[in-house]
């Protein structure tokens, strides 16, 4: 990755985008929802088109030549990915989204180990897809969720933490970047933290591979987890990072096809890393749009779009600031936060907000965010959301908050 | 507002600022939660009920000014129904939130005014959540008359 | 479904499929091998990179004018797939391919039902994917996988079956359509007999619904599973069809976003069907491309699609029949089976005649084909196979046999 | 066969013709199964080791030309060789078939004419299949030494 990257040149990188030119009532459209999904550059579109108009063929067992390509572009698609966050090529694992990585984890892992008694310690400030997976198979095993409580500031509270984590703790579940707060949780931390006490360690890396500089070996969790729709990747595609040795000794998850060395009436042996992993027909097309999705980032520079980030988010945070009665979540400082920043104002419900800014052309999200355990501690059923990426500017956030305001009117 | 005017007619807005039926009853027939589990919203509905027939309708929670307004609506138009009737309501502003009926004013009172929301799939989740804890309230209510009976 | 579709007019319809105009080794693109994956019309294309490029956003939640479209588009693919196999909505489950769809079932029923004792009675002619689920769910619950045998003719032994089909078996996993051998099996009867001892039913569709008219609750079975890829559509998508009474019963298998209705620290309860088993952002692209696959489909009529396969496989097997020495698999009538045939000849490995023939543009697969069971039953380590699709000739047949011819004169 | 003369040489056809090392030994040292996973192929390898060095080999099974043709050179190969210098060579092969090294045919022998088999992937594998037997038949021998040792 390079280290002093050229600043992003909005105006120029926006006509990646297809999308951006469109227009929603009337207006430009104002795309402030990448926490939920990004939009996506010709590049990606038209690597996954090419992909099924030039060589579309079933990968890894075919010896004709359509087949080999395809599995080529495939693979290639899995080592940018690998580029990108520092991993090596045989831990990086691909599944349809980050919500099936962890579940690969807590299934193939948890259901086969916890028993009653175990602990898996999870923040307050999860997404549903890195808390509901372990309440099932802690309601298969008879194991237990611990949640590890948040600050009125929005962080994690280290010294509940450290407390919770016992040796009866077998896996931390944490993520990285929160979708509702922005926090950016001291992971490398907390890993040691928790090898300390013998217990592995999952990061849920959906909002920080998509905007910041990651290397995933320097954290050193066992597991790491992520998805292509937010980094600029299709749909239907998303990243489980392994430590290689622990993904060794784990038993297989899904079954089927690709993922088999021999198959008898008697019982079956797996496929080599990272195959083993990845049941039936992948991914194809979107491994390959994910692979070009890796490289426009790299291109960009991933130190850039951070930058770039950080500098959106100070003036949200300025703007929204300055709205009458609003309570802002999350850490104020935008250099130890993500773009993520959800409100709420006492006179206007979020789905009210959304509504009524989306007539000016501008998408923010309302609601809980996947994240009730935390909407419940904010003490809110739902807060509005703005999140920024690479192609937004300063002054799309001025006209969100323009609009916030007519919307205030409106109801008033 | 621009193309909203569907969803935010003064009458909508009428029943958002002023709601009907906000608050609580002394000792409720039959009580209920509903969830909006799109957005997060939680409600608290009480129904008494008499004789078959729903008296007094009182409800806490919160929620964006289309539940909210709904929910005041329903309280209107349901009380003094008899069981059966009120369900049939229920279910024929189901309908016209779906798009498969034409509202009918005479059975939903001021609700008629919610009848654009069917453009907007998303908020009728939202119009339906007051009227979907009616009907679970009512069906709670008789399923436990039918115990105990 | 029309009964009486227009035969299938292949020269204009391959106008459709961009891939078909390209060339292999400077020979015209000969695919057939459509059993492993399709190729796909520039409509389902088209439809995911419109989606793309005009209204992407994640579903289900947003309550602006994107998410809103976003949202139609895909639960509209949803209804296009239900329209096309007689199904329900609420009973469509889409996951990432066939492969998950049986897992879902095997890990979400199987962990949770299956005890020591139990039995799993699935044939020797199924794909991977419907034996390894049960074999790892096996080994988790201490339940058993029995196999019922084939014939030497290629069909399920059904007196066999009978036998092996007792009150302990507790569910019946059965390939529509053989992968290798073409065979069309009984699948209505097969679940009536499995009703009968209080066996669940799954049924892999795979290779039938792309290639014939199929409605699932005729066959009355509580599980029918198929893929995207291989009917038209992309990767990155699978369909698991249940009959709403067993899905409503059973408990979740992957959680996090999209499934729940509530969640607590306490625990969570689950969305509505299907969503309750669609965890995280779903394969929203590719469900719209399915959509329009299944569209396409059923413009031309799954009738016409089923008559043109059963026209190509007749001349497929009187061409090969004539290759000296050749052994074909599978049903001789292709009346009454599938378009995949597989073969194997004295003198020439499978991999030398796909590398072969791939230099005169013609793709046919060689391997086990995701059935090393069947392989044995069949004493060989690998076949040939050549498999058809609405947009393949008679012609193309006869280049592949001319190609099969020359490379038998090459290795000699 | 147009572009395939890289696979389809005259050299890898005799071998594939006239397999050397068909065939089992009477009691052999060690003995391995490898079965290549991408098309199925079943392969078993004997090999007698005397005094640390590889005296004879053999092999039976089903493969195709490429497969049968390499395991026919690889068995020319090691026999002869040192364990260590054996298992030298396997690694040589290994790295020229992943494109990784040049092939030098003082050790590969008639192998040399595999290069080209590096183009096409899927074909590797089928190259592989015999010497990966070998190095697992070696190394096994070697652990099932130091175990009794
Ligand atoms: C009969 C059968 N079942 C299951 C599958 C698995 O489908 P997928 O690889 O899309 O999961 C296939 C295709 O490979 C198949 O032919
Ligand atoms: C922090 C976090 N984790 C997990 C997810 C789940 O990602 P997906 O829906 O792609 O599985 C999301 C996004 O929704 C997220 O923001």
């Amino acid at each position: 990755m390079s280290t002093a990257a050229a600043p992003i040149d909005v105006t120029a990188l926006r006509a990646d985008f297809p999308i951006l030119s469109r227009t929603v009532h009337g207006a430009p459209l104002v795309y402030l929802d990448s926490a939920a999904t990004s939009q996506k550059p010709a590049a990606v579109l038209d690597a996954m088109d090419a992909y099924y108009r030039e060589t579309n063929a079933n990968v890894h067992r075919g010896v004709y030549e359509l087949a080999a390509e395809a599995t080529a572009r495939y693979e290639a698609g899995r080592d940018a990915v690998a580029r990108m966050v520092g991993a090596p090529r045989e831990s990086v694992v691909l599944t349809k989204n980050a919500s099936e990585a962890i579940n690969l984890v807590a299934w193939a892992w948890g259901v086969r180990t916890l028993k009653p008694g175990d602990e898996i310690l999870v923040t307050e400030m999860e997404h549903h897809s890195n808390i509901v997976p372990w309440q099932i198979v802690a309601g298969i095993t008879g194991a237990t969720v611990r949640f590890a409580p948040v600050t009125p500031g929005g962080e994690l509270d280290m010294d509940a933490f450290a407390a919770l984590l016992t040796e009866r703790t077998r896996m931390v579940g944490v993520v990285h970047v929160s979708n509702v707060l922005g926090t950016i949780n001291p992971v490398a931390e907390i890993t040691r933290m928790a090898h300390e006490v013998g217990a592995l360690v999952l990061v849920d890396g959906s909002q920080s591979v998509p905007h910041m500089p990651v290397d995933v070996p320097s954290i050193g969790c066992d597991f790491f987890a992520f998805t292509g729709h937010k980094m600029l990747g299709p749909t239907g595609i998303g990243v489980l990072v392994g430590r290689t040795a622990v993904l060794e000794a784990m038993e297989p998850f899904l079954g089927g096809g690709e993922m088999i060395s021999n198959v008898t009436q008697q019982g079956s042996t797996w496929a080599d890393l990272p195959w083993k992993f990845e049941a039936g027909t992948p991914p194809i097309a979107e491994a390959i749009g994910l692979g070009a999705a890796a490289d426009y980032l790299m291109a960009v520079g991933l130190d850039a779009v951070r930058a770039h980030e950080v500098e959106l988010t100070a003036h949200m945070l300025d703007a929204l600031g300055q709205v009458e009665g609003i309570t802002v979540f999350g850490p104020r400082d935008p250099a130890v936060r993500g773009g993520a920043v959800s409100f709420s104002l006492p006179d206007l419900h979020p789905h009210d907000i959304a509504q009524l800014v989306d007539q000016e052309g501008v998408c923010v999200r309302a609601g809980h965010h996947c994240a009730k355990p935390l909407m419940r501690v904010l003490g809110v059923g739902a807060t509005a959301r703005a999140s920024t990426y690479l192609y937004n500017s300063a002054e799309e956030i001025d006209v969100f908050v323009r609009a916030l305001g007519n919307a205030r009117l409106a109801l008033k | 507002m621009g193309g909203l005017d569907d969803l935010y007619q003064d009458l909508i807005l009428d029943h958002y600022r002023r709601k009907r039926g906000e608050g609580s009853l002394d000792n409720p027939t039959v009580a209920v939660d509903q969830n909006n589990p799109l957005c997060g919203d939680e409600i608290h509905l009480e129904l008494n009920i008499v004789d078959g027939t729903v008296t007094e309708i009182a409800h806490t929670g919160e929620g964006c000014s289309i539940s909210q307004a709904s929910m005041s609506m329903m309280s209107e138009a349901l009380v003094g129904k008899s069981l059966e009737d009120a369900l049939e309501v229920v279910e024929h502003f189901r309908m016209v939130m779906h798009g498969s009926e034409q509202g009918d004013e005479d059975r939903l009172g001021d609700a008629i005014a919610l009848e654009g929301v069917a453009k907007y799939p998303v908020r009728v989740k939202c119009a339906l959540l007051g009227w979907m804890a009616a009907k679970d309230a009512i069906q709670t209510y008789q399923r436990e008359g039918e115990e105990v009976a």
